[in-house]
């Protein structure tokens, strides 16, 4: 005897959800798409920008995924050591400071000039000064904005922290890769067996 | 009217069971919707930030924590009354334990998700559970948060186990009738129950223990969410009395949430047989007890804090008395004492229309108690230059009447599943005590002889 | 506010600033080669000077390298080059020494800001349409040169106009070179806030036609005639040091600070006795007290010297400003007067000043030689603790003000082909009645060479923007705030982030194509030759002590941040200067009927947006108004008594009308505001001024009476009367939540 | 021995001239907020100068009163959050971690002088205002809470060049940017620890105070009130 009655109920169901459900959703992108300025004022949102331009990239965040660097120049550490180069050659600042300094195309191009000028790689380099364009070298380390670490390089060098401790053996590496990952992990066995502060304001802030 | 044979009972409460009317699904439909669109707005609120919501300097706790504390009272309509209740072996409890304890599930439910609703970034809540990482960071016991955690974690276990329990022997009795599918799935819900004395033995001593059990879990419950305010020293929070208060208010709230319930459930399921007048009216005697409770507690906050005169609580006494808060504190005081004191104070008020009706003023009136304790606090805190307001906007309101239409959705859901009323128990005050039964049928009649 | 293009914006902000940084090269913008060869992470810090008062204090901008998006040769790319990242005071400079203000700090939202102007820009549309079209830094000198030349060649008189803010060192130089090269050029330095009142009183009583520098830190009792000396008036940053010394500087020494006022201003705030008087009548107290002082023997009445001289009637110790007498007029009580007067006569070195609304009615010149007289008699003129003035050069004065341009040119008997337009916004600074807008209208070519269009450059027909301040290179004198002699000079603290260039160089540019005697007149390539020239004879002068050769000279100051004189050396104080006609107290005039128009109205200057220049950087419109606590707003200030009885309630949006026009703004209760007065903070009510001030609050300066000062050519900005009515509910964004302490609350009990 | 960092603010000195407020947002990364929201109530000023009115016309009075994060050895809000984001730092400042911090604003409820900013949406600055940020500050994001460092980022930067020179840190060496900017040298700031400090040396003068002492919070601002003139004494 309930049959039909469930039939009939059955499309209502339905029916009214999916319009419901729709008017939120339309509620939602309105309100999306309009970033809330056409709401009365005491409703609007006024001005705000989502922390990521994607709901994408906000997933690749909270789940620790980063793309690999991609070199503009296939720049070979593993050469330029071997000829008896010193890290702080290039990068320079490191142990003043809390970065290291990339070095620019002119600097390449001191000794580039002359050496090894035939070899395709060094042609690109030629090419970037040529154009009057800096290498776009990637970020091969360093933090997420969001984990809010003010690493000081300086300090950690002046420990005698050796810098393939965290950046791996670049003598065997040719383009940089990420070969140690910087977990916070990672940070704080070195701190506790060093016994260094540990305390969260050391780095957070 | 005629004794109920256990044959009949059964037809009566499985009834329900079977087809869904279009007004039933009608009304699901629409609540399925609010509760979609209370969906959407927490995924805007996530999207573009707290924002949207009418939090600001300095009340940075508005509905969300309302509903909050609200919820988990609630919430102590079932497995307290039901608990209690069994203890005392009042044999009227019967229809009415499974109503209440199905509120608690849903209500707490449902109260354990605004704490995450109202984070500043909810996708990290999960930081909450104690689990060992490579960054040895661990939650911060000492936070009241945290207890709240354990706290309610514990409860919602305890009143599934406590709610599930009985309701094995009723599945069984479904899955003895039904057939197909049905019968397959309500035969897993069974657990293999065949009614062997073992069996019955053993149902008897697992609510027994749980009963006890869970009487202490649910007190301490609210205490704690009391104490996420009490051990803040922010003006009219910071008192001893929080703790019995809220659980009081709890209480309160959760007969009248029961009360509602039932009498929802009466009119739309038919139970007029089982739902008697006798069940609303000690209910209504419980409630009155609870409100006079409530209106001492309040009426004891009030008198010392004004007697006492301290600097940082007056202004926030005052607020509420007199000041831009006072119309909702007077609205509060006739919604919880006023009106339903004597609706439920007198025997000729005190029908299931009567103890509904103040039911009803009482959960609004709960409501907006949560709110004054909340908020009054916050935007009036100590330096005056520092003060403040607030104001809900679309966002809150449409999550906060979400939860009630979540609420009675899991109801209606529940009861088409579930004998809302715990058959075997029915029959069982049958079986041991046929007076009884026919107390509970007919009163009248027995008080004529 | 274009809330929705703000937001467009900010958003397009937000989402690129997330996608840099991600791992491939090919969705990013291409990178220049670094000009400057920089260690990341580490900060420099570098001399400069701020622009944006008269002040002049001493800058130290710490410096660090970043990636800036720039536009080189038409390819936007990411620049690493050394970014400003902090303002502080410069500790080694003797006019802030290491402190600063709210507003030189936020100078570094003058460089970043998002609408400051990119590149010249020619009119596309009607004037004041606000269409422009980009052009090339050559076609723009090219046009400008042309123009110049053909004024040149007309050989007109009043040819040319230029309207600048107040200039000082060879950048005035630059500009007074043009203006004296073209006949009667009308030469405008204009300055809602001028001193020009005091510069000339000062001229008149001590013989120093100077700001004066008050030694607050070694006074014992200071009398304050309306002036903000903590706030916006004169030298705020070395009179604030000087009032903290003041206070509790010396163990045991605490001097006594009196206020004298209608409204109780942000410096008011802090004295120990804050005393309203009635508009205008700030001269005659001050005669009182020296009538109480004289008449006492505490002091005789040639004490006060030339300066009492200017006053008639002084040295028969002054019988018409016997405190009974003066009591109605001035609103205070005889025995208050009295009871000051010999306070301040008994703690030595006590010192009188005067300024901001007290200078600007009508009788400001007549009051301000009265407090001078005072201040004399006192004895505390050119000593330490009291007034004392530096040995800078005297402001030349052109003595055309913006009111004088404008009515000449309306009236014809001026007409300026050209008119050059830096760092001055008459058409909002101007009171309508003063018809600025339909005298630019009038002159056919207008260059502006702002950084940002405001309500005047947005009428040019060409703007040749400026480097911001920390782009360019400073020479500064500042005339008050220290006793030492003060030459400031900075190179560029950063390279420029726009195509824009130093309107000095423009200038000697255009002068040398244009070449002739102006060519000549400006032998310089550039801005610095001209400053380093300044500094090799500044050397000759004063600086063979400290450097070996000019050049040694030169490199120290540019490091430093300037050249000072080790020792105070204050100019002495002309005691006996002409005896010239003495000033005869007169009453101030109001414009308006009292009746019609029941209240006095007075703009003050905000210490945040100061004369309204400041009012797009949005550190200055977020940060609460010291008293009123006001953010983002203006707002008309009413006291609570006479709230109650127009029944305007805190918020509710009032009409100020006077004789002149009116505006619409939130009422805003303030206990220490005199019940005849309403009070506006002048800053805000810009038409169009980039996107943070455009359409925030109302401008006072609107409405005001075209009155002028007697005796000084100054505009009298506090002299005019309005009317009030409620016209419904206004918004007033307040971060205070409560006026008292007390909670109001308990008003219940 | 371990630093202890303390300020006093002299309100005698204090003018209320908002230079510290000016300066701490330039300092710290601090976000404008715009119209919109500071009609809200959202506006960040990790110090403020709270005004105080006295009295009626003519007899005003007004009082000025900077207040920042108190830094409080028995912090309310340090207890409360669940997850550590607000704790004590070994040299005892009411740290805040922003990376964990998961915004439950329990900390902001607790603290009584109501200096905890919360963002409500995530900062923005119109390019290129983004060229001003301090990149020795972390710039929060949505949702969590920030408030008054003491600067934390200036005393790192000063322990460490210390420790590179093999030295003690000097008194006054270390300015937070509110003391360091303040035209009246109305604030000092230092090591509590050191019996020497300037701080120290104020903060246990007769003078000293602190703001809401009867909250029990044991602040490390100590505040030395609005003095009066004493008369002729000092002729």
């Amino acid at each position: 005897m309930s049959r039909p009655a469930f039939r009939l109920s059955h499309y209502f169901c339905v029916a009214i959800t999916i319009g419901v459900a729709a008017l939120g959703l339309a509620v939602l992108d309105k309100a999306l798409s309009a970033q809330g300025t056409n709401a009365p004022p005491q409703e609007t949102s006024g001005v705000f920008t989502p922390a990521h331009p994607t709901v994408y990239e906000a997933l690749r965040e909270f789940l620790g995924i980063r793309s690999k660097p991609v070199q503009p120049i296939a720049y070979t550490h593993k050469v330029h050591l071997g000829n008896g180069m010193q890290c702080t050659d290039c990068h320079v600042g490191v142990d003043q400071g809390p970065d290291a300094r990339i070095p620019s195309v002119n600097f390449c191009m001191t000794c580039h000039q002359v050496i090894a000028t035939n070899k395709p790689e060094i042609k690109k380099l030629a090419q970037y000064k040529a154009r009057g364009e800096d290498i776009p070298w990637q970020r091969v380390y360093g933090f997420e904005p969001s984990a809010h670490v003010k690493f000081n390089h300086a300090p950690h060098i002046r420990a005698g922290v050796d810098c393939s401790v965290c950046h791996g053996d670049m003598r065997q590496q040719t383009v940089a890769e990420r070969k140690v990952d910087h977990t916070m992990g990672f940070c704080i066995n070195c701190h506790q067996q060093k016994n260094a502060s540990v305390d969260c304001v050391t780095c957070h802030f | 009217m005629a004794q109920k044979t256990p044959e009949q009972i059964t037809d009566d409460l499985l009834r329900p069971l079977s087809g869904i009317s279009g007004r039933y699904a009608l009304s699901a439909a629409f609540l399925a919707g609010i509760v979609v669109a209370a969906l959407a707005a927490f995924m805007w609120q996530v999207y573009a930030g707290l924002g949207v919501s009418g939090l600001r300097t300095p009340v940075f706790w508005g509905f969300y924590i309302t509903d909050f504390v609200f919820w988990i009272g609630l919430s102590h309509a079932g497995t307290l009354i039901s608990a209690i209740l069994r203890l005392a072996n009042a044999t009227w409890r019967r229809p009415v334990t499974r109503c209440a304890e199905v509120i608690t599930v849903f209500a707490l439910s449902i109260g354990a998700a605004f704490p995450v609703i109202h984070l500043g970034r909810p996708w990290l809540a999960f930081w909450l559970f104690p689990y060992p990482s490579e960054r040895g960071i661990w939650p911060n016991i000492r936070s009241p948060l945290l207890w709240d955690f354990f706290a309610i974690n514990t409860y919602l276990i305890s009143s599934v186990t406590f709610l599930v329990l009985p309701i094995v022997p009723d599945m069984a009795l479904v899955r003895d009738r039904a057939a197909g599918w049905k019968k397959r799935i309500y035969g897993a819900l069974a657990l293999g129950w065949t009614g062997t004395p073992k069996q019955w033995h053993r149902l008897e001593t697992a609510m027994h223990i749980m009963a006890v059990a869970v009487i202490p879990v649910a007190v301490s419950v609210h205490s704690i969410v009391s104490w996420d305010f009490a051990m803040a020293p922010v003006p009219m929070w910071h008192s001893t009395i929080f703790a019995p208060y809220f659980v009081c208010g709890a209480i309160f709230s959760g007969i009248a949430a029961l009360i509602l319930a039932m009498a929802l459930l009466r009119k739309f399921l038919h139970l007029e047989e089982y739902l008697l007048p006798i069940h609303f009216e000690n209910l209504g005697k419980l409630l009155l007890v609870m409100s006079l409770l409530w209106f001492y507690f309040v009426f004891a906050e009030r008198l010392t804090t004004w007697y006492g005169n301290g600097s940082g609580e007056m202004p926030v006494f005052w607020t509420t008395q007199h000041g831009s808060y006072s119309p909702l504190f007077w609205a509060m005081v006739f919604c919880n004492f006023l009106i339903p004191a004597p609706i439920l104070a007198i025997k000729q008020l005190r029908t299931i229309t009567g103890t509904a009706i103040a039911s009803f003023t009482v959960v609004v009136g709960m409501w907006l108690e949560r709110f004054l304790i909340i908020v009054p606090s916050l935007s009036h805190k100590y330096l005056t230059y520092s003060w403040g307001t607030y104001r809900p906007t679309w966002v809150e309101i449409t999550i906060t009447v979400g939860t009630f239409c979540a609420m009675a959705l899991l109801y209606m859901i529940f009861s088409k599943l579930v004998p809302i009323i715990s058959i075997w128990e029915l029959k069982a005050g049958l079986q041991q005590a046929p007076n009884h039964a026919r107390i509970i049928a007919e009163p009248d009649e027995v008080r004529a002889d | 506010m274009e809330r929705r293009d703000f937001l467009k914006i900010s958003a397009v902000a937000g989402a690129t600033a997330a996608l840099e940084g991600c791992g491939n090269p090919d969705h990013q913008l291409i990178r220049f080669i670094p000009e400057e060869d920089l260690i990341p992470g580490i900060a420099t810090w570098k001399p400069s000077v701020c622009t944006l008062c008269p002040a002049g204090c001493g800058l130290l901008v710490r410096v660090m390298q970043g990636e800036a998006e720039v536009v080189r040769d038409g390819r936007l790319g990411l620049l690493k080059m050394g970014l400003a990242k902090k303002l502080e005071g410069n500790p080694a400079h003797p006019i802030n020494q290491g402190k600063l203000c709210p507003r030189g700090q936020a100078g570094l939202q003058v460089t970043y800001h998002p609408d400051r102007l990119k590149g010249p820009l020619a009119r596309v549309g009607p004037r004041g349409s606000g269409q422009f079209r980009e052009v090339s830094w050559d076609d723009a000198i090219k046009q400008l040169t042309s123009q110049l030349a053909d004024l040149q060649a007309s050989n007109q008189e009043g040819g040319l106009a230029l309207i600048t803010s107040p200039l000082r060192g060879q950048k005035r130089a630059i500009f007074e070179v043009f203006a004296n090269h073209f006949k009667k050029s009308l030469f405008v330095e204009s300055a809602f806030l001028g001193d020009s009142v005091i510069r000339a009183a000062n001229a008149a009583s001590f013989g120093h036609a100077l700001p004066p520098t008050v030694d607050l830190g070694q006074s014992n009792y200071v009398l304050s005639f309306g002036a903000d000396f903590v706030g916006t008036w004169n030298s705020p940053v070395a009179q604030s040091i000087g009032f903290g010394e003041m206070r509790k500087g010396r163990p045991g020494q605490r001097a006594k600070f009196v206020q004298f006022e209608q409204r109780i201003s942000h410096t008011g705030a802090s004295a120990d006795e804050w005393v309203p008087v009635q508009p205008g009548m700030e001269g005659m107290l001050a005669l009182g007290l020296a009538h109480v002082i004289m008449t006492e023997k505490l002091r005789p009445a040639a004490a006060a010297g030339h300066a009492g001289s200017l006053i008639e009637g002084w040295s028969q110790g002054l019988p018409d400003y016997a405190p009974e007498r003066i009591a109605t007029q001035t609103g205070l009580q005889a025995e208050t007067i009295a009871r000051i007067a010999r306070e301040a006569a008994a703690h030595e070195p006590a010192v009188a000043i005067i300024g901001d609304a007290a200078t600007a009615h009508t009788n400001g010149y007549f009051s301000a030689l009265a407090v001078n007289a005072l201040s004399a008699l006192l004895g505390s003129v050119g000593k330490p603790g009291g007034i004392l003035f530096s040995s800078a050069p005297a402001a030349k004065e052109s003595g055309v003000s913006v009111e004088i341009l404008a009515s000449q040119i309306n009236s014809g008997a001026a007409a300026a082909k050209v008119l050059l337009l830096y760092n001055a916004n008459p058409v909002f600074s101007a009171p309508a009645a003063w018809g600025v807008r339909a005298a630019l209208d009038k002159i056919p070519f207008i260059a502006s060479f702002g950084s940002f269009l405001d309500e005047t450059s947005a009428l040019a027909d060409l703007i040749l923007p400026d480097h911001s301040p920390l782009e360019s290179w400073h020479d500064d004198a500042p005339p008050s705030g220290s006793a030492r002699t003060v030459m400031s000079v900075a190179p560029p603290a950063m390279h420029p982030l726009h195509n824009t260039r130093s309107t000095p160089d423009v200038l000697l540019d255009v002068a040398h194509q244009v070449g002739g005697a102006l060519g000549k007149a400006l032998p310089w390539k550039a801005y610095d030759e001209a400053i380093q020239a300044s500094f090799a004879a500044l050397y000759k002068e004063k600086g063979t002590k400290t450097a070996k050769d000019a050049d040694e000279f030169w490199t120290k100051a540019q490091e430093q941040g300037g050249w000072w004189s080790a020792e105070p050396n204050p100019a002495p104080v002309s005691t006996g200067g002409a005896p010239s006609a003495a000033a005869k107290a007169t009453a101030p005039q109001f414009d308006g009927d009292a009746n019609e128009y029941p209240f006095h109205f007075l703009p003050f200057a905000s210490q945040l947006f100061y004369d309204g220049s400041l009012a797009h950087l949005p550190w200055m419109q977020e940060a609460p108004d010291p008293l009123s606590t006001v953010m983002w707003g203006a707002w008309v200030e009413i006291n609570p008594k006479t709230a109650r009885k127009l029944s305007v309630q805190q918020g509710d949006l009032v009409e100020v009308a006077s004789p002149h026009g009116k505006l619409k703004a939130p009422a805003l209760i303030n206990p220490g505001i005199a019940p005849d007065a309403l009070a506006m903070p002048v800053g805000q009510g810009h038409e169009n001024f980039t996107r943070y001030a455009t359409g925030c609050g109302a401008n006072p300066i609107s409405i005001l009476s075209p009155l002028t000062v007697e005796g000084a050519n100054s505009f009298a900005w506090a002299a005019t009367r309005v009317k009030l009515s409620v016209v419904g509910r206004g918004k007033l964004i307040l971060f205070g939540g409560s006026l008292t302490e007390a909670s109001p609350e308990l008003e219940h009990r | 021995m371990a630093h202890n960092w303390g300020m006093v603010i002299d309100l005698d000195r204090c003018t209320g001239c908002e230079a510290c407020v000016v300066a701490c947002h330039a300092e710290n990364n601090i976000s404008t907020v715009g119209q919109e929201q500071a009609a809200r109530s959202r506006a960040k000023h990790w110090i403020r100068v709270e005004r105080y009115y006295e009295g009626e016309f003519p007899d005003v009075k007004v009082k000025f009163q900077p207040v920042l994060c108190q830094q409080c050895d028995a912090a309310p809000c340090e207890p409360v959050c669940p997850t550590f984001a607000s704790y004590h730092t070994s040299e005892g400042l009411n740290g805040q971690i922003y990376n964990r911090c998961i915004g439950t604003r329990y900390c902001a409820n607790a603290c009584p002088y109501n200096v905890r900013f919360f963002n409500f949406y995530n900062p923005v600055w119109d390019k290129p205002l983004n060229l001003q940020l301090n990149p020795d500050v972390s710039v929060r994001s949505v949702g969590v809470m920030e408030k008054c460092t003491f600067c934390v980022q200036r005393i790192k930067a000063g322990e460490i060049q210390a420790a590179a020179e093999k030295r003690e840190l000097k008194d006054g060496e270390i300015k937070p940017a509110c003391v360091q900017s303040c035209p009246t040298n109305a604030m000092v700031w230092g090591d509590l620890n050191d019996p020497e400090s300037e701080a120290s040396r104020l903060a246990n003068s007769s003078r000293a105070t602190k703001l809401l002492a009867e909250v029990g919070t044991r602040p490390k601002v100590t505040y030395l009130p609005r003095d009066s003139w004493h008369g002729t004494e000092n002729a």
